[in-house]
């Protein structure tokens, strides 16, 4: 939960990410702004295009530069500034005060080298240690985040390990350091049902254990529902609604969080003939509507929301906010 | 449009007119590539060269080029813009009707190549591991094998007097590294699930195979023409100066075979000339086949 | 209601190469004995994760895969039996929609070309007809007539599902095979094409046999419900019982995994150990018991037999031998 | 054991594609090559003179039979003597090969090792100046024509137009320093045309390498962009690297000292092969392409082998 009392360990402001394309700049993140609280997850949540990634991957600067640049705004983390960081306290920074885990574990790791290798490499660059020392030290990872005999699989390659594996490894990596904070992207979005509860579960578990916070970028909505304090929902680069977790998911403010909640198929008691949906398709990220992005979708747009974009305003009670003219009550 | 269910209407609405603002590789290839000024640069200069090619065809210049018009060895002047060879031929009027014979080389070995690559790449792919796939590589493998110079010695030989032996000799070998890059594509394509489709609607295999692969490979076909199309004008010259090249009329890699006894005398004109001219096409083919390249990576047109 | 479709003990298997001449080593056993009925009008949802087979049972049930052994009866003629062209023949009417909307769609045919191409391999109608019936089928999936010239790169994912539907409508087929149409939809896309889809089984009385990992997914469109795991259906009952009452411990581990977008409802969860295992290699006995919760000694020895825990009109049957009588003593 | 077990099969695999270049050189070669019966015989020979020769030649018997001859000689690596001077045509291997490993091998080192580096160069500051310039150099070396470079390079150094300062053509080696006097044109030559190529490639796959997501994990657990270069990429880069090495053994070998020796007039294979080209000395001939056919299937045999050793993911089974 955020708290007033506690200064939040990220807190990014009015943060605008551009891409160049050919048809001219596109702002995949345009004017966010939100914290962390020490110990807390907060979810970013939204349909793919919708700059979640994006803001995943600018808080530790890993979108390629160029054609991707920081245009404006800050992100503070723990004091600094990062984006005034050169790219060498950058570089100190990825993996040990800020980790990072990706979406497809296959990919992720580099094929040519065992998964040992690569952990005692990160566990080298940051902190002053011997090989042998390093590689107890992996092996202990790889027990804490459950991979069965690690003193042996840890000489094994990528490849043959299987997904839920993988994924525990590139864990295993990204806590290795003692990081304060995990950016998660769509860490199960490539594994199977029970493999991603398998994951789930032990990314929640560590996430106490080591105390950090953590940031879920993720388009599935139950995930979020089960593992997050606070959501913050994301549509065409801007937020559009945070809130605390059981406020978004059972009095959603935002008519497209609604929506989005209302159209996940789940499991029913009853069948039902139609899925409630969101009329429409994400407008271009080149051709923005001048107002509300979502009002062309909306049932609830009026003249006012097609004039001009609302703005997030933050409740100073509960932390919510909905950039919205007419949110749902 | 009559008969419009309500539940249609509903589901109309969420369709949207306009085009979403993809473009197909080729709209993106042609605006990536005039953008491009070395490449397009490139573009003028093979288009120069084309033109006086088609020239030199049409008897409009340079037919002067076999005649022994001056002195031996003359040095460049107003008459003989790069001066005369050893028998007193004009130099500019060989290396103008050279570019000709470069086109000539050039277009057949690289239209040739690209469709026996097509081809084969084609049937390899598709039926890969098949007997048909093997027999197609096993061939390729043969040919790669055999020494490129060796193998056209070989060629002329069995075809000995055949003004073609060359060309013949270029296209039975060039076209494996096409084949090669066409067979890995359709490997690719054939497992997208539009071939599939194709096939569940119950479409004859070589019908797939022309209307619905094939054509998603002609990106790959066109760079490689242009490569293969610059192997070729520089292998001439080459088996020109083992004796092995153009058989009749002149070219540039003759002009530099002929030069070999001259540049140790201290007459450079027919050497300097033929480079010049040689690295002139090449360098511009080059450049733009780089330009096309890089407009047709569909990595690269789909990272932006 | 009378069977449209009955499968028995198809199997599946790809072969593995390796060694010299590429003699085969191995076999994938992608689908090891399956066997279902499915009813004119009805639609048997088909779930399991990655690598069970469901994808390529699929595509075996309309020789898209040529299947290793087993029947498949269509409308009461045996495809097994059929040569070449009198397979092409039956193409009619069964067809397949595809799950990745971008790979689906031949990138260097327009639209037309595409719905219209079934229409001019079986030679029906004349040129007229064919374009007059092309414009109907768009109109029944929702899209314009001004589509017919674009190309597939024009329209968006949830189009060119549309577009793919399209195509395997204009045969008029009776039996449609859906591999995850809408994984990979956005979720407000999702429920667009899933109602579609449910719409054409209402209005045309199309058989489906509809594949998806997605339970929720699955629980929308299905009257039936099979679930597949290592190659094998495990469990296959009535929709509305197997998500009332599941009873294999495979089906009960899979649907308490997903994650509830509730943050309310944290579901108890049972988390299953390991890996799902190589299908090239499957277990002795029962596929599931390396990973199964309740397994018994007699699991590792026997295949377990199919039995019927429902009534008579209204089976329920389950592969496990905690129903069966000589596991039990 | 394993290696030993996968490179016999290997072998084995690899008689179909020696069996292949066999054939067709036989066919293009022996059977449809030159026929030598009237440059032996004298003027106006007779018929019976004539036939008397094609038998000795074995010009009369039937197809199968001489290329069954043929591949005797291969298998047995006894080619007969070359025609044109008589010398045993494995005596002339013997002191030729050697000379053009001499020759070439400086130059194929050195040309690939500089490519690389270069083209880590080119990658490490992808898009920026550093790049462009190395990339035009690259086109502008790919643009030159291998004989260009010869003959010019030939006037630059060796001629009294140019330096002056090394050998026109021969090969007097006796010792070591001779030996770098002679090598060094034909190193520059070589090395010259083939960096703009080399270059070019590796550059291509590295920067290929560089946008895999194991690379932007590496960059997301703070390593440094020079770790980054050799670690991450190099090696990751090395199966298409290795490809380009191994496979351009062969041909270089062959075509490229054939171009080097005619034209400095060393007396190594490619010198030979030239001249037996242009004399039609088939024993030779035959001798060259069967041999580079074998060297080519051991190639394919060691390429597999150094994909095993630097990539874990394939197996030699």
């Amino acid at each position: 939960m955020s708290s007033e009392h506690t200064a939040p360990l990220l807190s990014v402001r009015n943060l605008v990410v551009e891409f160049s394309t050919r048809y001219g700049p596109v702002r995949a993140v345009d004017d966010i702004s939100f914290d962390v609280y020490p110990n807390e997850t907060v979810g970013i949540v939204g349909e793919s295009g919708c700059g979640k990634t994006v803001t995943g991957l600018t808080l530790l600067q890993l979108i390629p530069m160029p054609p991707g640049r920081i245009v404006q705004g800050s992100i503070k983390f723990d004091g600094r500034d990062l984006t005034k960081l050169s790219e060498k306290e950058m570089q100190e920074m990825r993996g040990s005060d800020i980790s990072m885990i990706f979406q497809e574990p296959m990919t992720a790791l580099n094929p040519v080298f065992s998964v040992g290798n690569q952990m005692i490499d990160v566990l080298r660059r940051h902190k002053n240690l011997t090989r042998r020392q390093a590689r107890e030290l992996a092996i202990n990872m790889l027990d804490t985040v459950g991979i069965p005999a690690p003193r042996k699989r840890i000489d094994e390659y990528p490849h043959q390990m299987s997904g839920g594996m993988r994924q525990r490894v590139m864990i295993a990596m990204a806590l290795s350091c003692g990081p304060k904070l995990l950016i998660a992207d769509e860490p199960t979005t490539a594994l199977d049902v029970t493999t991603q509860a398998q994951v789930m579960e032990q990314i929640v578990k560590l996430q106490d254990e080591f105390h950090m916070s953590m940031i879920l970028v993720t388009h599935d909505l139950g995930v979020v529902a089960e593992s997050c304090d606070r959501a913050i929902v994301m549509y065409c680069g801007n937020i559009i609604e945070t809130a605390a977790i059981d406020d978004l998911f059972h009095k959603p403010q935002h008519p497209y969080t609604r929506g989005l909640l209302d159209s996940i198929p789940r499991i029913r008691e009853e069948r039902v003939a139609e899925l409630p949906i969101i009329r429409g398709i994400v407008p271009d990220l080149l051709h923005l509507p001048d107002g509300c992005r979502f009002a062309d979708r909306c049932p609830r747009a009026t003249d006012e929301c097609r004039k001009d974009k609302p703005v997030v305003n933050i409740d100073p009670v509960t932390g919510n906010g909905v950039a919205c003219y007419h949110p749902m009550g | 449009m009559s008969s419009v269910a309500p539940e249609q209407v509903a589901d109309q609405a969420v369709v949207d007119d306009g085009a979403a603002h993809r473009e197909s590789i080729w709209a993106k290839a042609v605006y990536k590539l005039r953008r491009d000024r070395l490449g397009m640069i490139g573009l003028g200069v093979v288009l120069l060269y084309f033109v006086v090619a088609i020239g030199v065809w049409l008897g409009i210049w340079a037919t002067e080029w076999g005649d022994v018009e001056g002195p031996k060895w003359a040095p460049m002047s107003a008459e003989y813009w790069f001066g005369t060879n050893i028998i007193g031929q004009d130099i500019f009027a060989r290396a103008i009707y050279s570019t000709k014979t470069a086109f000539e080389v050039g277009l057949v070995v690289a239209v040739l190549s690209t469709i026996i690559g097509a081809l084969l790449g084609a049937l390899a792919g598709f039926f890969s591991g098949t007997w048909i796939d093997e027999i197609i590589l096993w061939l390729k493998g043969v040919l790669d094998s055999i020494p490129f110079y060796l193998f056209v010695a070989a060629v002329a030989f069995a075809l000995t007097g055949n003004p073609y032996a060359m060309h013949i000799a270029m296209v039975s070998t060039f076209w494996t590294t096409t084949g090669r890059l066409v067979r890995g594509e359709v490997i690719k394509l054939k497992n997208f699930e539009f071939v599939e489709a194709a096939r569940a609607i119950g479409v004859p295999q070589v019908v797939i195979i022309f209307r619905h692969i094939l054509p998603n490979t002609f990106h790959i076909l066109l760079v490689q023409a242009t490569i293969v199309f610059v192997a070729a004008i520089k292998s001439e010259v080459i088996l020109s100066f083992l004796g092995l090249g153009v058989q009749d009329g002149v070219s540039w890699g003759l002009m530099i075979a002929e030069s070999t006894q001259e540049v140790l005398a201290g007459f450079f004109n027919n050497f300097v000339w033929a480079s010049v001219f040689l690295f002139g096409l090449v360098m511009a083919f080059n450049m733009f086949s780089d330009a096309l390249q890089d407009a047709l990576d569909p990595r690269k047109v789909a990272s932006e | 209601m009378s069977t449209l479709l009955k499968v028995v003990d198809l199997k599946k298997y790809f072969p593995v190469r390796g060694g010299m001449f590429h003699r085969v080593v191995a076999h994938v056993k992608a689908v090891d004995g399956v066997s279902f009925e499915l009813e004119k009008g009805r639609t048997l949802g088909l779930v399991g994760e990655s690598g069970c087979g469901k994808s390529t049972l699929g595509r075996a049930v309309l020789r898209l895969h040529e299947p290793t052994s087993g029947q498949i009866i269509l409308n009461g003629d045996d495809l097994m039996k059929l040569d070449r062209e009198a397979l092409t023949a039956h193409r009619r009417q069964m067809q397949i929609i595809f799950q990745d909307p971008y790979a689906s769609l031949s990138p260097r045919r327009t639209i037309a070309q595409t719905i219209q191409e079934p229409l001019d391999v079986h030679k029906i109608g004349t040129p007229r007809e064919r374009e007059k019936k092309v414009e109907e089928l768009l109109d029944v999936v929702g899209l314009r007539k001004q589509v017919l010239s674009r190309y597939p790169h024009e329209f968006s994912g949830g189009q060119r599902q549309r577009i793919g539907i399209a195509r395997s409508l204009a045969l008029n087929p009776n039996f449609i095979v859906a591999d995850e149409p809408v994984s990979a939809l956005d979720v407000s896309v999702q429920s667009q094409v899933l109602n579609l889809i449910a719409r054409l089984q209402r209005e045309h009385g199309i058989s489906f046999l509809f594949i998806s990992h997605d339970l929720a997914v699955i629980q929308h469109v299905s009257d039936d419900v099979g679930v597949m795991y290592l190659g094998r259906l495990v469990e296959l009952a009535s929709a509305e019982d197997l998500y009332r009452e599941p009873r294999h411990p495979y089906t009960k581990a899979l649907m308490s995994a997903i994650p509830v977008p509730d943050p309310k409802k944290k579901s108890k969860r049972i988390i299953l150990g390991g890996d799902v295992p190589s299908p090239m290699d499957p277990p002795p006995g029962c596929p599931f018991h390396t990973r199964c919760p309740d397994a018994m000694p007699h699991c590792k020895k026997a295949v377990p037999p199919r039995v019927n825990v429902g009534t008579e009109d209204r089976p329920h049957f389950v592969d496990c031998h905690l129903f069966t009588e000589e596991a039990a003593t | 054991m394993e290696v030993l077990q996968y490179a016999i099969r290997k072998l084995i695999g690899g008689i179909p594609l020696v069996l292949g270049v066999t054939f067709i050189s036989f066919l293009l070669m022996v059977y449809f090559g030159p026929d030598k019966t009237y440059e032996l015989l004298g003027k106006n020979p007779t018929q019976e003179q004539i036939d008397e020769i094609r038998h000795e030649l074995g010009y009369d018997k039937p197809f199968m039979v001489r290329y069954g001859e043929y591949l005797k000689e291969m298998a047995t690596l006894d080619f007969g003597a070359s025609d044109s001077t008589g010398e045993p045509v494995s005596k002339v291997l013997a002191r030729t090969v050697p000379i053009s490993l001499a020759l070439i091998t400086p130059g194929f080192i050195l040309g690939n090792l500089l490519g690389i580096l270069l083209a880590l160069i080119a990658a490490y500051h992808r898009s920026g100046p550093i790049d462009k310039y190395i990339m035009g150099f690259s086109v502008v070396g790919m643009s030159i024509s291998f004989l260009i470079v010869v003959i010019a390079f030939q006037i630059i150094f060796s001629s009294s137009y140019g330096l002056n300062a090394f050998p026109v053509r021969g090969w007097n080696v006796h010792s070591f320093s001779d030996y770098l006097r002679y090598i060094t044109v034909p190193t520059l030559a070589t090395v010259f045309v083939a960096l703009g190529y080399n270059t070019r490639f590796y550059r291509a796959v590295l920067v290929e390498e560089m946008t895999r997501d194991h690379v932007r994990t590496a960059k997301a657990f703070g390593t440094r962009p020079g770790k980054l270069l050799y670690k991450n990429i190099l090696k990751n880069s090395m199966i298409p690297i290795i490809t380009r090495i191994m496979f351009s053994i062969p041909l270089v070998v062959v075509s490229g000292s054939l171009i080097i020796e005619s034209y400095f007039g060393i007396p190594g294979i490619g010198k030979v092969t030239y001249d037996a080209i242009t004399t039609g000395d088939q024993p030779i001939l035959k001798a060259v392409v069967g041999l580079t056919a074998v060297l080519f299937v051991i190639t394919l045999l060691i390429t597999d082998i150094l994909y095993r050793v630097v990539d874990p993911r394939v197996s030699l089974k």
